[in-house]
């Protein structure tokens, strides 16, 4: 099992997080068309790369977000949402 | 005296089913012995499995909470985690975010002290339902137990610093409280998991030649009522 | 002992010719490149052929064929969906498979086993009496069974799950549940649609879709350039690549599903036996193994490594199932990739993209839909319009907030 | 049963002989022998049938590999054991699996005669015409397909299972790995030394074992190992698995340990690899490790008189061992035409042994009944490699051991995502780049010599220590092979007419490959899955890289151009026992779950929840008890346990901004003391959750969720105060309360005694909430009317729930109070019209379709799921969830929740909830309908089992009191 670095809680198995899928910037509801918001709703950017995720540690209730390449499911960084901090 | 009329743990049938002599904390009953002290005493050095559940426990959560405390007269660390020792034999752990978790010990003052002076008027401060079920763990094959509910690796957990992670499946919070003279582990659960996560540790410890134990075994200040 | 053996005695030299060509290098131009040579590639390819008379095809298949899903699925075909469109598509589906090995002169073992949807609470139960009466007024084979007929029907089970959780309390049971050798499946198609003309591409992937003015244009691939007007994707894991390519947001995003295989046993287990509640489904194939899969792997992954947890949870509920099984060995496990669309339903047809058609979004039904998506997306590819058992499943079923709910099935639990 | 004179024999205690049987015989054989080892001592010889001709087989390995010798237990305790690693018991009664009247006169032998009818693939090519016919055949396939067979009596065993942990895992305790575990441990790190064999040594143990230097060595290796106490050593224990992060599984045959380690170091050695002729599976033919273990380990004697077929110098080394031993070597057969230029070579002539050089095995003569054999015939190989026929000879004996070649054991390897690279150096695989933290040595590395690997141990425990952190010395270079390759690159000889076995699991012989690559097969993958090769039980450890020499030969390119097949999980099977372990399955309980079990609750789980569905009654049956607990509490007064409601307190600044933005309502205006109805949709409009909100002060709520949903929803609510950046403080205190409603027109009564809080009409109106003490707990009490009644929802901290609970029964008892369950409950809502989410609602309703519009607030500025329910609400509208009644006096079936709403042909709509009796005198519901079938009054046709229609019709809600009197 993966061990996944919570940004409060440390170093932990997989198993006590909970995915919380990819970070995304909800637009302004007023200022969109149908088209668009049906956009934010459902689609997703699914193809490979470094995403931006929600991980949720589930003991601890701790939401923090995760830079991970969903292809070779490498956690480059985690940290508390906004901030950004730098590499640890 | 009536048991039914009383706040109860969830595993107090349990213990009442193995002929437990009780006594009191608070208001609540406590089995102060289950076995005879002498074998109870041999427990606790080998593997013993202990229910405190009835010390009285407070949640405060909220920006305030930490100067709070502080005028409360009750000193927390500000490290995540850490634990301290309350004066009346309890612990208070930061659990990081602004919220305290507090237990007091059989004497049980601070906790109600605690849950009397708040919600008046103090600004950032939330109480927080805690009903926690509390059972000790104690003795040299603890650990063989712990290894077989919990993926932890207790070599390199630090002693009163509080684990947050899941036994058998469920969350549970888990404080190394080393003595002297015997490894003890602190186990709280949430009240509904209280039964499931107790027989599940009465079965291992049970395989691993273990007992259940009263709880003056650890607090020896207790009195059979 | 069937006759047709008797040619492999008597005849000196082997007398199996190759299955299918291995076309030396692309052409410069076809009328139709599919992307992808799984089951349901080669399927389209043979339907383009046989059904349309278009012969000019390239599959370009990056690794080697049924080497997706197709070679990685537990090989089940049903057709108890939710939806009315769903039940009538999958239906299609396994009235095509019935007839597969006869058309294409390969045994497919399309094995008719019987398939039950175990509930373990009145909730699941409500949810397969849903399925079961919108089957039947489909016209498919579906019924809600009691407690008494599956132990009846699969005598080692144990209703009470070993008291670990909930009881069973019934299931949807579909008679036409049937099991299949996934592999012969993509041999045999790719076989029909060599013969049909079509050209099968190994080794050959594709690195860039040209796109002009929103119509297709050319394909790109580490084998070089080719023109061409219409493009199929049937890469299911890989199509948030190919959908990159064109420019194309979807709802997909790919998670691994993993499986995993017992030593052989003689035949003891002939229906298909699935769980909800369990993350479980099994079936014995006609090799003798235990075949068995749980739910998708919750996070999104590109990859298919397997992991321990799930070989410990899926051997756990294996054994709260069917108490016999505890002392047999697992014996291999892997993973294939999923793309899931947030309804549980596939993505197919036309897309803004002129000339781009999508065969998407088979989550963890992909195998099962083979032969009804290869028919209806030739059919698609050369009308450019989408069949009609496949409009409600067009993408822009998303922007217009009209869902096909077949999560309905997996995700009212509670 | 004869043995050898020790030093042979290492493993077996000649002073405790057990008895056991085999195929119903009895035999003797001593503690520590496995079942090949002893039956071989008692000179049997056929152990067991072939997969598909049923052949008859013998040891081929010793290695684990056996699959052809497999048994189970006459008891049906065990199945398809395999006989070359399982222990002899005292009681041991095993029988072959898959025959027909057993090994020796195995009735499916006759299969073998139709070989030539049963060419790779041909089940793909018959048996589906007339389709009608293929049942039949499947069913007599899948009865020759298969080995051992289930016993339906079986119980599970539960096997704990255990978590461990250290710095480095050193796989394999061989000279490479003994060696690098003590260099590791001597540099401080925690090391944990496992190996699958049951004593350290591996190939130490019998490879080199007439070598006394290295057996000294090897003991002096064991010593150390076993006196070092950060080193800690598990034999009997095999790695399952390597996994993602080095989550590595170690199955013993007590238990599955899930151990992390910070560095894993392989040093697994080598599979022997057999040589390709005609009857090469024959007993008597056997792998040269094979004979060297039966000797060695077991001091069992393999032949009388063997041909030693050899392309290595372990093969020299093995011939020694034999005549040693006293096997006559009849021949020494080097594959190689320039031979052995090391010392091994004068040493065999030394002994006399008659050396053929340039030649090879092409057919091993069988024995009548191919229970052995009887000769081996050796022919000349050309400089092409190819076997002539001038020249051939003719040599008795009972036994062929093989020495051609090795494989690296590169499972766990493969599994951690190394790629192998085919050297010609050596004429075999050797790994690539290792990913970080992963470490191989020795045999598995291309490390042969026994010095070399103790000093490629060392490296890699060096290498693995820098990585650690532990050491910042010079770590030494991996020795370089100087030798001849120790692998042959073509161990194949054609023939004409007999087959030879490349996969003895699954008996595929060559020509099958020939075949399948004529048919297009001619990618390793295609070709694995269209022969099945490496697909039986030792997952072609013995066949692949013979089966990649072959196609890379067909193809006429180089092995690495071909490519090999990746391994998976388990390296070696484990069985379902061990993985499932002991099995943990939460149950949450309420505090006054004992309370519930003493009378006579019947329990139904809830999510993790047990919840009493109903309480049982004497004799009386389920739908009369739930009935009456339901009239019970509209006539008089009744208790409930909905402890697991979900109970979440918001505090803070920003709390009812918060809410507004999570919920469809509007609390901005709502009273402190007050509670209202929240409803909660997802980002696409669709109804998550509902509950109820009370105000407890300005900045603190007390919110309500459905049992199953409030882990989720508690965590978006979590997420989303994130997101917005809100000042609330959030709590799920689900579990640290106790929650019981009391209701019906005498729960008033009934609690004025009990508690300090004003009940009285005006001071505490319906929809309510007051603090207060009940019964001596600090309880919040809301008046909600879920059930349609004057009722009262008690929340009390969870300890004092069962306190409560007996108290408020105690006082009811004049009233004639009652617990009522579930199901009760159900009924209630029903009557009253209240949906329950995720029942009357699916994965696709918005509010509207649910008839729920009123619980949007109006001209919001925001909340989530807004945007969305406007846009559908733009779209013609589908359906509707309305009431639907039946004739009081309709006395026929009644529809089930899920039947159909049937319109002509058409599905016009679902029941979503149906209550076949009520308090009302007859039958109610709830159904998704067309809008144009909304209207009440209109006349619905529900299909309902067997086909039959039943009418029902569109009814206004609620069903009971519409004008809300009671509820005050």
């Amino acid at each position: 099992m993966k061990v996944i670095d919570c940004p409060i809680i440390g170093t932990r198995p997989a198993q006590e997080f909970h995915y919380g899928g990819e970070l995304r910037q909800m637009p302004e509801p007023g200022q969109v068309d149908d088209e668009h918001w049906a956009d934010y709703v459902f689609n997703r950017n699914g193809e490979p790369g470094i995403k931006r995720e929600w991980w949720y540690h589930l003991p601890s209730g701790t939401w923090f977000i995760a830079e991970r390449d969903n292809k070779s499911d490498q956690f480059i960084r985690t940290y508390l949402y906004p901030c950004q901090e730098a590499d640890r | 005296m009536n048991l039914i009329e009383t706040p109860l743990s969830p595993v107090h049938g349990e213990l009442e089913a193995r002929g437990a002599q009780w006594g009191r904390v608070g208001q609540s009953p406590i089995a102060v012995h289950v076995d005879e002290p002498r074998i109870e005493r041999q427990a606790r050095a080998t593997l013993a499995l202990c229910d405190c559940s009835p010390l009285s426990k407070l949640g405060v959560k909220g920006p305030g909470t930490a100067t709070w405390l502080g005028e409360q007269g009750v000193s927390v660390s500000d490290e995540a985690f850490e634990s301290r020792a309350l004066a009346d034999g309890g612990v208070v752990v930061n659990l990081t975010g602004g919220e305290f978790f507090a237990e007091s010990g059989p004497a049980s003052e601070i906790v109600p002290k605690l849950a009397a002076h708040l919600g008046r008027g103090q600004t950032g401060v939330f109480g927080v339902e805690r009903q926690d079920a509390t059972f000790l763990l104690s003795g040299g094959k603890a650990r063989q137990v712990l290894a077989q509910v919990c993926g932890i690796d207790f070599d390199q957990a630090r002693p009163r610093q509080l684990i947050l992670t899941r036994t058998a499946g469920v969350t549970c919070a888990v404080l190394p409280q080393p003595e002297s003279d015997v490894e003890i582990y602190r186990l709280w659960v949430d009240h509904s998991h209280g039964l499931y996560l107790w027989q599940t540790l009465v079965q291992i410890s049970g395989e691993l030649g273990g007992r259940v134990v009263g709880a003056a075994c650890f607090y020896p200040g207790l009195q059979v009522s | 002992m069937p006759y047709r053996l008797l040619r492999f005695a008597l005849s000196k030299d082997y007398p199996e010719p190759r299955m299918f060509a291995a076309p030396e290098k692309l052409r410069d131009e076809y009328d139709v490149v599919i992307i992808g040579g799984g089951g349901h590639g080669l399927a389209a390819a043979y339907y383009l052929a046989t059904d349309h008379g278009v012969s000019n095809i390239a599959v370009l298949e990056k690794g080697y064929i049924g080497s997706g899903g197709t070679g990685r699925n537990t090989a089940i075909i049903r057709s108890n969906y939710l939806t009315p469109e769903g039940v009538r598509f999958y239906q299609g589906s396994v009235d095509l498979f019935a007839d597969l090995s006869r058309q294409l002169d390969l045994n497919l073992f399309y094995s008719q086993r019987g398939h039950f949807t175990l509930a373990h609470s009145s909730a699941s139960l409500r949810t397969q009496r849903w399925r079961a009466e919108v089957n039947k007024h489909m016209g498919t084979d579906s019924e809600v069974v009691g407690p008494q007929f599956i132990k009846k029907t699969v005598p080692e089970i144990d209703l009470s799950c070993g008291g670990h959780i909930a009881p069973i309390y019934g299931a949807l049971y579909h008679p036409p549940g049937a099991i299949a050798r996934h592999d012969a499946v993509a041999w045999a198609y790719a076989r029909g649609a060599d013969r049909g003309g079509a050209e099968i591409h190994q080794q050959t992937a594709v690195t860039d879709i040209e796109v002009r003015d929103g119509q297709v244009c050319g394909v790109h691939t580490d084998k070089g350039f080719i023109k061409t007007r219409k493009v199929l994707s049937a890469v299911a894991g890989w199509t948030t690549h190919t959908t990159q390519m064109v420019g194309l947001r979807t709802p997909l995003v790919i998670h691994p599903l993993q499986a995993m295989v017992t030593e052989p046993l003689k035949p003891w287990l002939d229906s298909i036996v699935v769980s909800a509640s369990l993350h479980l489904y099994v079936s014995q194939s006609s090799r003798g193994e235990l075949v068995a899969g749980g739910s998708l792997d919750p996070a999104e992954l590109i990859a298919t490594r397997s992991t321990l947890d799930f070989a410990e949870g899926l051997s756990g509920h294996l054994i709260d199932l069917f108490p016999c099984l505890g002392q047999i060995n697992v014996m291999r496990q892997w993973a294939g990739l999923c793309d899931m669309t947030p309804d549980f339903s596939p993505i197919m047809g036309t897309t803004p993209v002129k000339g781009f058609y999508l065969d998407a979004g088979w989550g963890t039904w992909g195998f099962k839909a083979t032969p009804i998506s290869g028919k209806t997306m030739a059919y698609t590819v050369v009308h450019d319009h989408d069949h009609e058992y496949i409009e409600a499943f067009n993408l822009s079923r998303y922007r217009q907030f009209r869902l096909v709910g077949e999560k309905g099935a997996a995700a009212v639990g509670h | 049963m004869s043995r050898l004179p020790t030093p042979a024999g290492q493993w077996i205690n000649r002073d405790q002989p057990i008895e056991f049987r085999f195929e119903g015989d009895t035999h003797r054989g001593f503690a520590g022998d496995v079942l090949s080892s002893a039956l071989w001592a008692n000179g049997v010889r056929v152990l067991g049938r072939s997969f598909k001709y049923h052949r008859p087989r013998g040891i081929y390995s010793m290695a684990n590999l056996d699959v052809n010798a497999m048994v189970e237990d006459v008891s049906g305790r065990r199945t398809n054991l395999r006989g070359d690693v399982l222990p002899i018991e005292p009681g041991l009664d095993v029988c072959a699996v898959n025959t027909a009247g057993g090994v020796k006169r195995d009735r499916l032998r006759i299969t073998e005669r139709f070989g030539s009818f049963m060419p790779v693939g041909f089940y793909y090519k018959a048996f589906h015409r007339p389709r009608s016919l293929f049942p039949f055949y499947e069913r007599q396939m899948r009865k020759v397909a298969g080995l051992g067979s289930i016993n339906p009596g079986n119980t599970p065993q539960s096997t704990p299972k255990e978590y461990a942990f250290c710095d480095l895992l050193v796989v394999g305790a061989g000279p490479a790995g003994m060696s690098a575990a003590i260099e590791a441990a001597e540099q401080g790190l925690r090391v944990l030394l496992v190996d699958e064999q049951p004593h350290m040594g591996a190939s130490g143990a019998w490879q080199f074992a007439s070598d006394e230097a290295v057996q000294r060595t090897c003991h002096d290796l064991a010593r150390r190992a076993g006196a070092l106490d950060n080193l800690e050593i598990r034999c009997g224990t095999q790695v399952g698995g390597w996994y993602a992060d080095h989550w590595i599984a170690l199955i013993d045959d007590q238990r599955l340990t899930k151990l992390r380690t910070a560095a894993t170091l392989v040093a697994t050695g080598c599979f022997e690899q057999p040589a390709v002729f005609a009857n090469n599976d024959l007993p008597g033919v056997m792998l040269g490790s094979a004979a060297q273990r039966l000797i060695h380990l077991y001091g069992v004697k393999p032949f009388e008189r063997a041909v030693v077929l050899a392309a290595n110098s372990d093969g020299y080394r093995m011939a020694l061992d034999l005549d040693h031993a006293g096997v006559d070597v009849a021949a020494l057969v080097d594959m190689r035409l320039a031979g052995e230029a090391s010392q091994w070579a004068s040493r065999i002539s030394e002994a006399d042994i008659p050396l053929y050089l340039g030649h090879a095995v092409y057919e091993a003569h069988p024995r009548p009944g191919k229970s052995g054999i009887k000769a081996a015939l050796i022919r000349p190989v050309d400089q092409q490699g190819r076997v002539v026929a001038d020249g051939e000879q003719h040599i008795d004996c009972d036994g062929i051991a093989m020495s051609v070649g090795w494989m690296p054991a590169c499972g766990l390897l493969y599994q951690a995502g190394v790629r192998f690279s085919y050297s010609r150096h050596i004429e075999q695989l050797v790994p690539g780049q290792l990913p970080a933290g992963l470490f191989a040595a020795g045999r598995v590395n291309g490390v042969f010599a026994f010095d070399d690997q103790l000093t490629d141990g060392r490296r890699a425990a060096l290498e693995a220590a820098v990585y650690l952190g532990k050491y910042d010395g010079i770590v030494p270079k991996a020795p370089t092979h100087n030798d001849a390759p120790p692998s042959h690159p073509y161990p194949i000889v054609v023939h004409e007419k007999k087959k030879a076995f490349v996969d003895l699991d699954e008996d595929i012989h060559l020509k099958d490959f020939v075949n399948a690559h004529q048919e297009g097969y001619d990618n390793v993958e295609l070709l694995k899955r269209y022969t099945t090769v490496g697909m039986g039980p030792s997952q072609g450890k013995l066949s692949n890289m013979n089966a990649t020499r072959i196609l890379a030969r067909l193809n006429d390119t180089s092995i690495n151009e071909t490519g090999t097949t990746t391994s998976r999980p388990m390296h070696q099977p484990v069985s379902i026992n061990h993985l499932a372990g002991r099995r943990f399955a939460p149950l949450r309980r309420t505090p006054m779950h004992r309370w519930h079990a003493g009378h006579g609750a019947q329990f139904i789980h809830a999510g993790d929840w047990l919840r009493p569905e109903y309480y049982r009654d004497g004799s009386k049956a389920r739908d009369d008890c739930i009935l009456d607990e339901a009239r019970r509490l509209r006539q008089g007064v009744g208790l409930i346990d909905v402890g697991t409601l979900g109970k979440i307190t918001v505090s803070g600044p920003d709390a009812v901004a918060f809410l507004e933005r999570i919920y469809t309502g509007r609390f901005a205006k709502q009273p402190i003391g007050r509670v209202r109805y929240a409803l909660a949709c997802d980002e696409g409009g669709v109804i998550i959750e509902d509950g109820v909100i009370a105000r407890l002060a300005e900045d603190r709520f007390y919110v309500t969720a459905t049992s199953s949903g409030v882990g989720a929803f508690y965590r978006e609510m979590q997420r989303w105060a994130i997101i917005w950046q809100m000042d609330v403080v959030l709590a799920n205190v689900t579990g640290q309360l106790a929650a019981m409603n009391i209701a019906g027109p005498q729960s008033r009564h009934v609690m004025e005694a009990l508690t300090d809080i004003d009940l009285s009409a005006d001071a505490f109106a319906y929809l309510g909430v007051r603090e207060g003490m009940v019964v001596g707990a600090t309880a919040t009490v809301l008046r909600v009317g879920f059930v349609g009644e004057l009722g009262y929802e008690i929340h009390v901290p969870a300890s004092h729930g069962l306190q409560v609970w007996t108290k408020l029964i105690n006082a009811g008892q004049t009233e004639g109070i009652g617990p009522f369950g579930v199901e009760a409950q159900r009924l209630l809502r029903l009557e009253k019209g209240h949906i329950i989410v995720s029942q009357d609602t699916d994965a696709l309703t918005h509010p509207y379709e649910a008839g729920l519009a009123w619980a949007i607030g109006k001209n919001k500025q925001f909340f989530i799921g807004q945007r969305s329910i406007g846009i559908m609400n733009k779209q013609l509208q589908t359906r509707k969830l309305v009431g639907i009644a039946f004739d009081e006096n309709y006395q026929g079936p009644l529809p089930e929740e899920c039947h159909l709403i049937i319109d002509g042909s058409d599905i016009a709509g679902r029941v979503t909830s149906i209550a076949h009796r009520s308090t009302l005198g007859y039958a109610i519901g709830l159904a998704f309908v067309r809008p144009d079938q909304a209207e009440p009054g209109t006349l619905l046709c529900v299909r309902t089992d067997g086909g039959c229609m039943v009418e029902a019709r569109v009814a206004a809600i609620p069903f009971y009191d519409p004008e809300n009197q009671r509820q005050n």
